[in-house]
Order: structure tokens, then C-alpha cells, then sequence
């Protein structure tokens, strides 16, 4: 039985990985490749479970809402890129926190408007639903599986994308030096749109599919966006393989510690006693490890290459 | 006919003013060499060309097309390659990814370009951040060619480079002359661009204040323009 | 006198006269709504230091605010229940001086952000405003987690501490007290960042190699202006408490590291009075918007994205026009 | 081909190492620069000059091999503890603190010279003893005019004296110059010489340079770096008539 | 007689549902009373659930408007923020929702009233309920005050023999790890307390899990606002309430009805309790004036209104003496709401009050 268990909470730990990547990988995208921080990414993830849960409301239909999901955060992207963040790319770090930090102001009060105070209600879809066996002769969901597969199909694609195609090297060239790349004709201006609208979709995609596992409502980007932020400080900046790296550790290490620690105090003092201690010490576990990492390697685990 | 024709070319950084009325032009075929001291707005016209610092009066004309109110990459694919003063290599790309990142359809090829910088063909994966600085500098002249321009302006084209390689890419420059490769250049070492240019246009203090044929300007005008 | 001079003494100036006005016009709480910009604008004064001289964009400053407002939270509790700190071989009592209290608030801002300071400074850039913040956060966990002082629920002070010879529980004390230690620091700054160590700090700021490789070591100039950066915010964070008569972990919340940095590019980075004129504009904002609409976020969202897109130099910047450096 | 280290060496390096992957950047580097000269480090691009002076002023770690400064090990120290002990050095590409002026720039350099820059109070514009000695370092290399100007907006050539007018400042015991002359016209490149000439009285100078000009008409002595290796030393007529370096690096007769 | 009250609740941000709520439900009641009501002024101010930013509002509220009687805050902390210093200022405080332990017992204030309830009594019900139906519950809470409360509430009654015991981390929003160890543990039930989204999040992947204890707790992670976005996976869910919409009493129904008739959705327990609280006031004005403390003091602890709970009085530290109900949640043609299956304790107090040393 303790294997069992123990499997189940490896798989958990992976699974909630790979949903901090699906977050992470368009974070990294946008923030290492263009060089822009965007604090409103967890806001795109919001739109993302918004218009899922809305659409999957109005046609039955999830799958529907994942495609309207994918739509509608990649021209809320769009929007922001074109109106705001384009602005942004020449000026340094403090200028982008804070008028991201504005979108998520505005975003957030937006939906609200748009929708009210009250969660939405968004389930997974009936061909995904149910368990299935795993090793060690407990079940697993079929639904989280199914999300641990998506995102390694997108950590593929994203990887190919930016190294090895021409768009992907003109998009690296862009954000060491965007003057020059302009000098040498290519049209960045769009170009960047065109990421930061696939970013977005990125956002948008990860929180329809954690919509049905979460609650749908207002704010409920933010803890996401820190503790994707964590993951790819630790994997390194830029580096998709980073990002994979990093929310694979991520995931682990705060299933593990939720699991773990408790029983480890419960050894030294009484059980609920244990849990408030190995509660709170497990709380703190990533950013702890993260301060760890950084102290040994500044520029994370898998260092982009940077100028 | 001209390729490129400069009239009355002011331009600012702020409120400073760099150039105070620039004439310039480059024929079809021709090497032109653009000449003055230090801090006489030698690249400042370069930038102004290419609408990085955008020209507040004047005119510029490409092709028969007056450029100044585009913006750099649509000027750039009227067929303008630039090599910029520092090279500017994409730090971050392998030296195979910075060409092939600029590359547009023509005559020049990512293998054309191994041919002409050996050198380069044997760092084709190293990140250019790590390149020496004569590395970079050829890396930045074939970056300019695979845009395959029909106008190439090199600004300090063999800054510190050693004497072998700057003799080869004096060569790759009379080479390009000689296939009609229309060029404007800019750089310091007189004994080898006189020799290489059609005509010299020479600036002081924002001012076109001589042009002519490499062979009139006599050691005089060479020290009182150039303080050779 | 330059531009700038004549705007910042405006505006220390209109900030000591909000509360004589206020209480002219019988609206005492306006003397609270100055109050709380004078202490923000002094956390944001503190911040400036760190971020608008040596261009280290901290996400993290909560934890200093926090924490200077815990020490004013915890040992005023201690001498309320006249409860002393045991730690063993010694004990000592709890204050409800504020002079002690500063001092205390003083000493742990600056030993957290020697300990913060000393792993984020290895970093740069990106890495350092998140590491910042994980540390923040670090922090904010641990205190609503942590039992002994209220965790999520806070912790009251039922009486405001004391200060010799001053009723602190009349507004407009409290007020002249806050304003007081604010032009103190705006003093401090200024005296920073005409000073060696000042220039180091902004050289260091703007090539790292450049200050090394005349034989400076960037990281402890920048460990030394952290340090005191979150000194000052660990103070203000002491006032705050005192303030509202009450600490809890939401003054550890990324929301308020984000806030700080809010005034100061509202109000100017790097300059000297930014941060107050920040500060002013940002709470007179929240209060009018909060008094016309539930959506006043949304509003103030767009004011916000409305400076940094067109309003760079923040308030200063537009009034004194750029920056200049000698 | 290996020197031994004289008694007047400033600073000597022996055996010095650096491979980047399977590339050797660095292989068994001696020399030393003596006092009172300018030994001049040339060879072809990529050779591992500026890898070379980035290891002895401490911005990259050797694999192996010693450094030694004034008689004394610095493998272990620092950039900045390197540069207070008196190494000077410029980059090849400028390095500045672009929204300072000229002056405060060398100013910072003073400061450092003078000892602590953990000094909170007095204002540094009004300190005649940063000021002072800043401005005359400015003079000499001819940039008094421009003291004011922010050194962002310093031309390409301005920038390159400034950076030796900083390194002036800092009363370094021995120079390191990578390319000093790269980027000066023949105007600037010729009041350089002169100047470096008389910058040798005052400490040794270790110069990179492909201005062979220069190079001839200064160096008391010559290394020839090639594919991270010394290949030849000696004077300049040795070094000019070394078949060797002809081959690898001056090209057709010079 | 004007009485001006000044209402701080949560309009924006995460927990806005609540606090709109709240004020709806006060504003309703106030509408309803008619007369009675007609000199009563109420200014309202949103706190975004902010601690500071509540205390400031009522510093501006007693300063500037001058309101005679503060309420309407939903959350502990803020309350444990603006309680205090209101009540030692002379003002009255009348609590909608947020009954935090301190208030009740060593801080508890002549001038402080709760119409809700003690933080600990919906517990305290579903560790009585658990205890008369289960033999080994799984319980868990977010790690702070209330959570710790919550579960110290339950044992107080269901002794601490219990299956295991997990504290999770505030805001957390993936349950998996902690259903694999509840699916190991070999529990015949699970008592859980996740306020707001944790408790809709931890829901729905507790029902995809395929895990099938039966799930109680407190009313508040199954009330009406939350129950739509939990969906099905709240079905038969066991939880605790002072009140439910089907409870059979006049001054209910007619809440109910106009409640749907204003505002066109169901009530929430937070308006139930709001609701409450402005008849109480109203009661408590009609027969003194608020400017005599003493005896507006005294009026409001006869708590002489109709309460939509039926019965209801304050015990000695100002805190409610109620019944509290166990509802099941079901599906009312198409709705999902709770009904009324059992009680739990009749005129129930808290445990905090001989801690309180008010006369
Ligand atoms: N970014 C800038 N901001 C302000 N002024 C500038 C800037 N760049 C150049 N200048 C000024 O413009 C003038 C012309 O500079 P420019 O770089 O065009 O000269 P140049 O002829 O290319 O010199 P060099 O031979 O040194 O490269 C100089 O006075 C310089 O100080
Ligand atoms: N970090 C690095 N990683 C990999 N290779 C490197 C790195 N740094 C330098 N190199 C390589 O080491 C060799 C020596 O470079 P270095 O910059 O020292 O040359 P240099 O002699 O200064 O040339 P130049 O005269 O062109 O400036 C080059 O081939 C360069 O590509
Ligand atoms: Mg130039
Ligand atoms: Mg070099």
C-alpha cells in the first residue's frame, strides 16, 4: 500500500510539474526570448479558464471551450502586445513590472465586471473522465495523465520551435538586439505579436485544462504566476528545457514535502502538532530550495545563453 | 544613375544635433568611401540612412524612392545590408544561426559565405558571444551579405582586425567591387580605401566638406580633413 | 535653485499643510490620509535606494515593511502583557517606546536584508526581482503559519506606542512624528547619493565591469545599500503598524512590494522626492477612487498604465522635466 | 622560448592555461612585463589575446598556470582587488558608465585609488580631491573640452581615451591595453603613440594592438600569440623578420 | 432618532461574493422594514479584503462620518484589525459574519455584537454529527488561525481519535497529493474546511478522483455562492448551518422570496446573517436612541427581532446562543442548494465565553 501511495504521489508530483510548465513555458517564451517580465500572464491564464468555462457553458461542450480558451487568450494577448506591451520591449525591468502590474488591475476588475464575483463552474469533459490502473495496484486519473501528455507534447514543440527554426532564431536575434535585427529587414514588430499571441495561448490553454480541476474565478491566476515564476528562475530564464526542468522539480519537490514532512515530525512530536510544523515548513519548501539553487548556480539550472 | 542620393541630411540625438546638412550619393557599381574624423557623423549618416536615428530635414533616396519615412527593416529590404560599427553580432546565436537568422533569397548562401570566411566555417556552432573580435567582424560582414543587398555599407569594416585578415577582407571587398556590388564605406586605415574607393565624401563637424576622386585628395586636404 | 528643488519643497510643504487644512475644514481624517503617505512615502524612500540609485528592482520589500511592523506588533504585545522574551540564559522585556521600537525595527530590517541581500545580490536583472520575491513570500508564509503572533489573523495593538513627551494617540503628533522621520530620510538619501558611496552604488548600476575593474567590488557597495534601503523600509513598516494600530501578514504580500514600487515610478525613480510625491498621489487616488466606484482598481490599473506608458519620470519628471546626472 | 622572469618583472605569468571545451584559448602562456617598457601582444584574431588579459586582470579563472603582480601570487584575488593593487586595464570594447560624465567616470576611479568608497556623507562634486586629479587625468588624454558630456554621448574615439584617461587615474603599476588605437583616426592613433611613448616612464604597458605602426614604432619588445601559444618573442626587427610570424600573421611583407 | 452606520465589506477582489452578499442581504432587510428603517443611514466602503485598507475606512468612518455603528466585515483578520480600536473608541460593532476566538473570549467588548456565530460552532456541529455517525474521519484545514480553529472546533466534540490529520497550504489549488494519502488512509469520512476556491478546487478533483468517503463540513465551503462552481461533486454532501433556505419559520420565507424577487439568485447564509443584523438594529432603534449607549447597549442584547434562524439571543459575551442544523446539499430542479436533516445542537454557545470577562 505505502508503494502505491508513494507512486501515486511521484505521478502527482510530475503532473503538477507539467501544469506549472504548460504556465511556465509561455512565461519563459515571452520573458526569456523578448526579454519582457509579464506579471499579467496569470491574468491570460484567468481569460483562458474564463471563456473555456463560459463557452462550455453556453454549447455543453469542453472541448469548444478549450478551442475558445486558446482564441480568446491569444487575442487578449495580441491586444495587450499591440496596445501596451510593444511599448515596453527598450525599457528596462521596473517599467515592465509595474504596467503589467497595472494589467493585472485591470484584468482582473474586467472579468469581474464581465462576469461577476462568483466562480464559474467548469467539469472535465466525459471522454476524459474516470481512472485508470498504474503500477503498484492503485488508480490513477485519466485526466491528469492526459495533462502530463499535452504537456510534454508542447515542451516538444516549443523546443523545436525556438531552435531550430528561422522564426525561432530571429526571435532570439530580437531580443539581444532588436535595432539590428530591424536593420537587417526582418519585421520584429509583428513578429513579436505573433509570440506573444502564442504565449498567451499557452496561458490561456493551461487554465482551461486546470479550470476543470480548480475553481474558475477572479484572481485565481496569481498564486500560479509566482510559483511559475519560481519554476523558471530555478530552470533558468529563457530555456525551455529549463522551464521542463524546473516545474518537473517544482512539482515534485511540493507534492513530496506536503507528503512527506508531516510524517517526518510526526516521528518527533504529536500528529497535529506535526502537521502545523510540516505544514508550514512545506509551505516554504520551493522557495527555499529556489534560494538554494540560486545561491549555487545565479543564473538557474540551465542558463539561456545571454550576452 | 544614383542608388543613393543624400540631400541636406540633418539629424538629432536629443536635442544635440549631429549632422548639419550631409550630401552623399552612391551610383549603381560604385564604392564610395565615407571619410572624417573622429566624431564628425560618419555613423550618425549611416543611422540616418537606415532610419535608426530618423533624419529630421532632408532626403534620402534608395532606387529612385524616397526611404526616410519607413522604417529600418522595410528599408532594409529594399536592399540595404548594413555592418554596423561594435559588429553587433547576435550574441546569443551560433555563428550558423546569426547568418541564416539574416538570410534572404540571392546569390549569397550560407555556403558561399564559408567559402569566402573559412575562419568562420570552423566555429559554424559556437555562440557568437564567445567569438573573437575578428571573428565577429567577418561574422558581421557575411550577416550583411546573406541579406544579399544591392547596396552594402560596411561602418569601420576592418576595425581590429589583424593585418592578414584585414588584407583578405580588403580582397572580399574588391572582390564584391569588381561583381558590381555597390558599397559605402567607412574606415580608417587610408592606405587600403583609397585605393578601394570610387569617390570619398568627407565630413567635419555634420557638414559634407569634400567629395572627389581618391586621387585629388593630396596629403594637404588629407591633414586638414583627416589629420593624417 | 533648480526646477526640481523648488517642486520638491512644494511638496513637502503641501504635505505638512493636508492636515492643518483638514482639521480648518473639520475633516480629521484627512490628517490619517497624510500620515499614511508620509509612511509609505518613507518605505518607498527606503526602496528608492536600492532601486532608483543602484538599479536593483526588489520584489521583495514587503518582507522589511513587514518586519519592522511585526517588532512594533510583537514588543508592544510583550509589554502589554508585561510578558518578557525568554530565550534561555537571558530575557527581555517588550517596549511600547517607539525610540526602542524604531531601533529594534532598525536592526532586523537590516540583519534580514543583510541575510536576503547576501544570496539575491548573486544574481541580476530578472533573477533578482524574483528571488526577492520568493524571499517575501517566504516570509509571508511563515507568518501565517506561524501561531505565536496571530498568523493569518495578526496581531493588535490596542494602544498606540509611545513617544517622550508627545501624545502619539492625537493625529496630527502622529502625523508630525511620521513626517519628521520622513524628511530625516529624504535627507539621508540625498546625502547618499551625492557621496562616494552614492556614486559607486549608481556606477554600479549602470556597468557592474566597469566599477570592478577600477577596483571596487560592486556587490559590497550594493549589499551596503540594500542593507539600508531595508532599514528604512523596516522603519516605516514600525510606523505603519503603529499607524493602524495593527499588524498581520497582508503588509508581507507581494501586493505591497509591488505597491512601493508603484509610487515610486509614479512619483519619479531616482529621484529624491518620488517616492513622497508617489505616495501622495497614490493614496489620494485610492481614496477617491475607493469612494466612487467598486472598480476603482480597474481605474486605477489604467491610471497606472497611463504614466509608464506616457508619463515617464513619474510626477518629477513631468513637473521637472529629465533627470539629470553630473 | 619560455622567458624566465626577470628581477625588475612587474608582473610575470607562467604557465598559464585556459581551454573553452576542446578549444584551447590559453596553452602554456609565459611572459612578463618588465618596468619602463611596452611589451606588445600581437597575433591573429581568435588567438587568445583578450582571453589572456581577461584572465590576468581577473575576469576569467585560468585552468592553471600562475599570475604574479608586483612579487606577489594575485591568482586568487579578485577583479577588484587586482585593480587596486595598480592593474590597470581598458577593454577592447569600450566600457563606461554611460549616464555619467567623462569626469565622473575617472572620478570613480580616484575615489577608488584614494581607499574607501564607503564614505556616506560629503559630496563628491564639491571634493576638490576627487575632482582635481580626475580633471588633469582628462587633460592628458585630451578630453578636458568634453569633461561635462555623458559618456554615452562621447564619440566612438572620445570613449577609447576615456578609458584610458580612467585607468591613468587609478595610478596603475602596469597597463593593460587591449586595442587602445581600434577605432581612432590616423589623427588620434598618432597623439596615442606619443602618448603611450611617454606613458612607459611611469609604468609598463602590455599592449594589444593590429595597428602594426604602432606596434613597431612602440614596443620594446614583442610576443606573437598564436592558437593560444607564444610562437616567437623579441624585439621588433627579430619579430619582423621572423618567418614564422610573417606567415601567421603580418601577411605579404609589411 | 438618525442612526448612521458605516458598513466595511469585501466588494473586490477574491472574496467580493461575500461581502456583496452581506450587503445585500443588510440592505434588503432595511427595505423590508420600511418605516422603520427610514432614518437609518448606511454608508458602505469596500475593503478588498485588506486589512489596512479596512482600517483606514473606519478610521475615516468614525472621524469624518461620524457613523454611530460599524459592521459588515466577513473576514477574521480584518475584523481582529478594526474591532478592537472601534469598540475602545465608543463605537458599536456588529459582526455579519467573521467571529474570530479572541472577540469572543479575552478581547470580547461590551460594544462588540455577533449576529453570526463563533468561528468555532459549524465545527463544532460536524464534530458532533461525525461523532454520532462515523467511527474514523479524515480531517483537514488550510495552516492558519481559522483552520487551526476549525479543526481544534471539531475534536472539541468528536474527541481525537481521528483517521489522520493534513494542514494545507493557504490559497493552495491542487488536492492530489493530499486525496492519495485521504484514499490510503482507510477513513470512513473526511471533514474538511477550505473556504472559498481551495474548497471549490479541492471538491471537484476529490470527486474526479474516484475516491468515495463521504465528505462533510462547515457551511461556509458549501453555501449558496460556491455551490454553483462546485457543481455535482457537492451532491449529499453533509455540512453545517445556522440557517438554510428551507427552514420553516415566517420571517425566512419572506426573506427568501424577496430576496430572489431583488436580486434574482438565492441567498447565501452571509446574507441570511446580514439580513439579521439590520433587524436587530431596527429593533434595537425603536426603542432607544443609539446616543445612549447604555441603553441602545441593552436593547440590542434583548435581541427582540425576527430572526430568519428562528430562535435567537446573545449569550453573556455578546456572542449568539442558536441551534445549528446539518444540511445535506441536492439538486432542487436544477439548482444545487442545501436542506435541513438533522440538528446538531439546540441553543448552542461558544466555548469562549467564561474567557470573557464583561459583565
Ligand atoms: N547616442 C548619442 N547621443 C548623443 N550624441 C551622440 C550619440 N552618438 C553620437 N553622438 C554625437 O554625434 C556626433 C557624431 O558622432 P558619430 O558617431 O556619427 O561620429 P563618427 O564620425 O562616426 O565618429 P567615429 O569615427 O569616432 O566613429 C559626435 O559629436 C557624438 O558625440
Ligand atoms: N567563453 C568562450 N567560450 C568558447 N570560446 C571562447 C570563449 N571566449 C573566447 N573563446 C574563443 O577563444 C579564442 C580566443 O579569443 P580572444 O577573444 O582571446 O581572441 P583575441 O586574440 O583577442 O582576438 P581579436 O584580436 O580578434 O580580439 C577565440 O577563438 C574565441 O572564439
Ligand atoms: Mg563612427
Ligand atoms: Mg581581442
Amino acid at each position: 500500500m505505502q508503494t502505491a501511495l508513494f507512486i501515486e504521489q511521484i505521478l502527482n508530483g510530475l503532473q503538477l510539474g507539467v501544469m506549472l510548465f504548460l504556465m511556465a513555458a509561455g512565461l519563459t517564451l515571452i520573458f526569456g526570448v523578448m526579454g519582457l517580465i509579464n506579471l499579467a500572464h496569470g491574468s491570460l491564464y484567468m481569460v483562458g479558464a474564463f471563456a473555456c468555462a463560459a463557452v462550455a457553458a453556453a454549447t455543453g461542450s469542453f472541448w469548444l471551450g478549450l478551442a475558445a480558451s486558446l482564441a480568446a487568450a491569444a487575442a487578449a494577448g495580441a491586444i495587450m502586445e499591440i496596445l501596451v506591451i510593444r511599448r515596453l520591449y527598450e525599457r528596462d525591468h521596473l517599467d515592465q513590472v509595474l504596467a503589467t502590474f497595472a494589467l493585472i488591475l485591470i484584468f482582473s476588475e474586467g472579468t469581474r465586471w464581465l462576469f461577476g464575483s462568483f466562480p464559474l463552474y467548469l467539469d472535465i469533459p466525459k471522454l476524459l473522465q474516470g481512472t485508470v490502473p498504474i503500477p503498484g495496484g492503485s488508480r490513477y486519473q485519466l485526466y491528469r495523465l492526459a495533462i502530463i501528455g499535452v504537456g510534454v507534447a508542447v515542451a516538444v514543440g516549443l523546443f523545436l520551435l525556438i531552435s531550430k527554426t528561422r522564426l525561432g532564431m530571429r526571435i532570439r536575434a530580437g531580443e539581444s538586439d532588436r535595432e539590428m535585427i530591424g536593420a537587417l529587414g526582418v519585421d520584429i514588430r509583428t513578429l513579436y505579436t505573433v509570440v506573444f499571441a502564442l504565449g498567451a495561448a499557452l496561458a490561456g490553454l493551461a487554465g482551461a485544462m486546470v479550470g476543470a480541476l480548480q475553481s474558475v474565478q477572479v484572481g485565481m491566476g496569481e498564486p500560479v504566476l509566482i510559483l511559475a515564476f519560481v519554476v523558471i528562475v530555478i530552470g533558468g530564464i529563457g530555456s525551455i528545457k529549463g522551464a521542463l526542468v524546473g516545474a518537473l522539480l517544482v512539482g515534485l519537490v511540493d507534492t513530496m514535502g506536503r507528503f512527506l514532512l508531516p510524517q517526518l515530525f510526526g516521528m518527533l512530536m504529536p500528529p497535529s502538532q506535526a502537521g502545523l510544523v510540516g505544514g508550514a515548513l512545506a509551505s516554504m519548501l520551493i522557495y527555499i530550495v529556489m534560494a538554494f539553487v540560486l545561491a549555487m548556480r545565479p543564473q538557474g539550472l540551465f542558463p539561456a545563453a545571454k550576452g | 544613375m544614383s542608388l543613393l542620393q543624400i540631400s541636406g541630411l540633418e539629424t538629432f540625438y536629443g536635442a544635440s544635433q549631429a549632422l548639419f546638412g550631409v550630401e552623399l550619393d552612391v551610383a549603381e557599381g560604385e564604392v564610395v568611401a565615407l571619410m572624417g574624423r573622429n566624431g564628425m557623423g560618419k555613423t550618425t549618416t549611416i543611422r540616418s540612412i537606415m532610419a535608426l536615428t530618423p533624419a529630421r530635414a532632408g532626403e534620402v533616396r534608395f532606387a529612385g524612392r524616397t526611404i526616410q519615412a519607413m522604417k529600418p527593416h522595410r528599408i532594409a529590404r529594399l536592399g540595404l545590408g548594413l555592418v554596423p560599427e561594435g559588429r553587433r553580432c547576435f550574441p546569443n546565436l551560433t555563428v550558423a544561426e546569426n547568418l541564416t537568422a539574416a538570410a534572404r533569397p540571392g546569390r549569397w548562401t550560407r555556403g558561399e559565405i564559408d567559402r569566402l570566411f573559412p575562419r568562420l566555417a570552423e566555429r559554424r556552432d559556437q555562440m557568437a558571444r564567445t567569438l573573437s573580435g575578428g571573428e565577429q567582424q567577418m561574422l558581421a560582414i557575411g550577416r550583411a551579405l546573406m541579406t544579399n543587398p544591392s547596396l552594402l555599407i560596411l561602418d569601420e569594416a576592418t576595425e581590429g582586425l589583424a593585418p592578414v585578415i584585414r588584407h583578405d577582407i580588403w580582397s572580399v571587398i574588391r572582390t564584391l567591387k569588381q561583381e558590381g556590388q555597390s558599397i559605402l564605406i567607412v574606415d580608417k586605415t587610408l592606405a587600403e580605401l583609397l585605393p578601394s574607393a570610387d569617390r570619398c565624401f568627407v565630413l567635419e563637424k555634420g557638414r559634407t566638406v569634400w567629395t572627389g576622386h581618391p586621387a585629388e585628395l593630396t596629403p594637404e586636404l588629407q591633414d586638414r580633413y583627416l589629420g593624417v | 535653485m533648480s526646477r526640481e528643488t523648488v517642486i520638491n519643497l512644494a511638496l513637502a510643504l503641501l504635505l505638512l499643510a493636508i492636515p492643518y487644512a483638514a482639521i480648518q475644514l473639520g475633516n480629521p481624517f484627512y490628517v490619517t490620509l497624510a500620515t499614511r503617505m508620509a509612511i509609505l512615502g518613507l518605505a518607498a524612500v527606503g526602496l528608492n535606494i536600492a532601486l532608483g540609485l543602484g538599479g536593483l528592482v526588489s520584489f521583495g520589500h514587503a518582507a522589511f515593511f513587514g518586519v519592522g511592523g511585526y517588532v512594533a506588533g510583537i514588543l508592544a504585545s510583550h509589554a502589554m502583557s508585561m510578558q518578557p522574551f525568554n530565550f534561555g540564559l537571558f530575557t527581555l522585556s517588550g517596549s511600547n517606546q517607539m525610540p526602542v521600537i524604531w531601533l529594534v525595527a532598525l536592526v532586523a530590517g537590516g540583519l534580514l536584508a543583510a541575510a536576503i541581500g547576501a544570496i539575491s545580490l548573486r544574481t541580476s536583472g530578472v533573477y533578482f526581482i524574483m528571488i526577492t520575491l520568493a524571499f517575501a513570500q517566504m516570509t509571508y508564509y511563515f507568518a501565517i503559519s506561524w501561531p505565536a503572533y496571530g498568523g493569518e489573523d495578526g496581531l493588535s495593538i490596542l494602544i498606540r506606542n509611545q513617544f517622550p513627551g508627545v501624545n502619539t494617540m492625537v493625529p496630527l503628533n502622529y502625523f508630525l512624528i511620521c513626517y519628521a522621520v520622513l524628511i530625516a530620510a529624504i535627507l539621508v538619501s540625498m546625502l547618499i547619493r551625492d557621496s562616494r558611496f552614492g556614486a559607486a552604488l549608481q556606477a554600479s548600476r549602470q556597468n557592474e565591469v566597469r566599477v570592478a575593474s577600477v577596483g571596487i567590488a560592486p556587490f559590497r557597495i550594493r549589499l551596503a545599500a540594500f542593507v539600508i534601503s531595508g532599514m528604512m523600509t523596516a522603519l516605516a513598516g514600525a510606523l505603519y503598524a503603529d499607524l493602524n494600530r495593527f499588524v498581520s501578514p497582508s503588509m508581507l504580500s507581494w501586493h505591497m512590494s509591488g505597491e512601493f514600487i508603484v509610487l515610486i515610478i509614479l512619483g519619479g525613480v531616482g529621484r529624491l522626492y518620488g517616492p513622497v510625491a508617489g505616495a501622495m498621489l497614490f493614496v489620494m487616488f485610492e481614496f477617491l477612487l475607493g469612494g466612487m466606484t467598486e472598480r476603482w482598481q480597474f481605474f486605477l490599473g489604467l491610471v497606472l498604465l497611463g504614466v509608464v506608458l506616457f508619463a515617464r519620470g513619474g510626477l518629477i519628471g513631468l513637473l521637472a522635466g529629465r533627470a539629470r546626472h553630473g | 622560448m619560455v622567458e624566465s622572469s626577470g628581477p625588475d618583472a612587474v608582473l610575470s605569468i607562467r604557465d598559464l592555461c585556459k581551454s573553452f571545451g576542446a578549444l584551447k584559448a590559453t596553452d602554456h602562456v609565459s611572459l612578463d612585463l618588465r618596468d619602463g617598457e611596452i611589451h606588445a601582444l600581437i597575433g591573429p584574431n581568435g588567438a587568445g589575446k583578450s582571453t589572456l588579459i581577461h584572465q590576468i586582470a581577473g575576469t576569467l579563472r585560468p585552468d592553471a598556470g600562475e599570475i604574479d603582480f608586483l612579487g606577489q601570487p594575485v591568482g586568487h584575488l579578485g577583479v577588484a582587488e587586482r585593480a587596486r593593487l595598480g592593474l590597470g586595464r581598458s577593454f577592447q570594447v569600450s566600457s563606461l558608465a554611460p549616464e555619467f560624465s567623462a569626469l565622473r567616470n575617472v572620478m570613480l576611479a580616484v575615489q577608488s585609488r584614494q581607499g574607501s568608497s564607503f564614505r556616506f556623507f560629503r559630496p563628491v562634486m564639491r571634493d576638490a580631491s576627487l575632482v582635481d586629479p580626475a580633471m588633469a587625468a582628462l587633460e592628458r588624454v585630451g578630453l578636458k573640452d568634453r569633461a561635462r558630456i555623458p559618456a554615452a554621448e562621447l564619440s566612438h574615439g572620445e570613449r577609447r581615451q576615456l578609458e584610458i584617461a580612467i585607468a591613468l587615474a587609478l595610478g596603475s603599476r602596469a597597463f593593460l591595453l587591449d586595442e587602445p588605437m581600434a577605432g581612432m583616426g590616423p589623427e588620434g592613433s598618432r597623439q596615442l603613440t606619443g602618448f603611450l611613448d611617454r606613458l612607459r616612464g611611469e609604468a609598463p604597458i602590455l599592449l594589444i594592438e593590429h595597428d602594426m605602426d604602432a606596434v613597431f614604432a612602440l614596443a620594446d619588445r614583442v610576443s606573437v600569440l598564436v592558437y593560444g601559444r607564444v610562437i616567437a618573442s623579441g624585439s621588433v626587427d627579430e619579430i619582423r623578420n621572423d618567418a614564422e610570424v610573417r606567415r601567421a600573421y603580418l601577411g605579404d611583407p609589411a | 432618532e438618525p442612526i448612521k452606520i458605516g458598513m466595511i465589506t469585501t466588494l473586490s477582489g477574491g472574496g467580493a461574493g461575500l461581502g456583496i452578499d452581506a450587503r445585500d442581504g443588510f440592505m434588503l432587510a432595511l427595505k423590508n422594514a420600511g418605516d422603520a428603517a427610514a432614518e437609518i443611514e448606511v454608508v458602505t466602503e469596500d475593503d478588498g479584503q485588506k486589512p489596512e485598507l479596512a482600517v483606514q475606512i473606519a478610521d475615516k468612518m468614525i472621524q469624518s462620518d461620524q457613523v454611530d455603528i460599524l459592521t459588515g466585515i466577513i473576514w477574521s483578520n480584518l475584523a481582529m484589525a478594526v474591532v478592537p480600536s472601534a469598540v475602545a473608541q465608543g463605537k458599536f460593532y456588529l459582526s455579519v459574519n467573521a467571529g474570530p476566538s479572541p472577540l469572543a473570549g479575552a478581547l470580547c467588548n461590551e460594544n462588540y455584537f455577533n449576529v453570526a456565530y463563533q468561528n468555532d460552532n459549524f465545527h463544532e456541529a460536524m464534530g458532533q454529527y461525525a461523532s454520532e455517525n462515523y467511527e474514523k474521519t479524515f480531517i483537514m484545514a488550510p495552516n492558519y488561525p481559522a483552520g487551526t480553529d476549525a479543526l481544534t472546533g471539531f475534536k472539541r466534540f468528536y474527541g481525537d481519535d481521528v483517521a489522520g490529520e493534513i494542514y494545507t497550504q493557504v490559497g493552495q489549488t491542487d488536492y492530489a497529493a493530499e486525496i492519495a494519502q485521504i484514499r490510503a488512509s482507510g477513513a470512513d469520512s473526511l471533514f474538511i474546511f477550505l473556504p472559498g476556491g481551495m474548497g471549490i478546487a479541492f471538491m471537484k478533483q476529490y470527486a474526479q478522483s474516484g475516491v468515495d468517503i463521504p465528505v462533510i463540513g462547515p457551511g461556509f465551503s458549501f453555501s449558496q455562492d460556491v455551490l454553483p462552481a462546485i457543481g455535482e461533486a457537492a451532491l449529499g454532501v453533509k455540512n453545517s448551518s445556522s440557517w438554510a433556505k428551507d427552514l420553516d419559520n415566517e420571517a425566512s420565507k419572506k426573506f427568501v422570496e424577496t430576496f430572489q424577487a431583488e436580486y434574482n439568485r438565492l441567498p447565501s447564509i452571509y446574507a441570511a446573517q446580514a439580513y439579521d443584523t439590520a433587524n436587530l438594529i431596527v429593533s434595537a432603534a425603536g426603542k432607544a436612541s443609539v446616543k445612549d449607549a447604555e441603553a441602545f447597549r441593552a436593547a440590542l442584547k434583548e435581541a427582540d427581532f425576527d430572526s430568519v434562524r428562528g430562535k435567537f439571543s446573545f449569550n453573556t459575551n455578546n456572542h449568539p446562543i442558536q441551534d445549528i442544523y446539518v444540511t445535506e446539499v441536492v439538486d432542487e430542479g436544477g439548482v444545487l442548494t442545501n436542506h435541513i436533516i438533522a440538528t446538531a445542537f439546540t441553543d448552542h454557545k461558544d466555548a469562549y465565553a467564561e474567557q470573557c470577562q464583561m459583565q
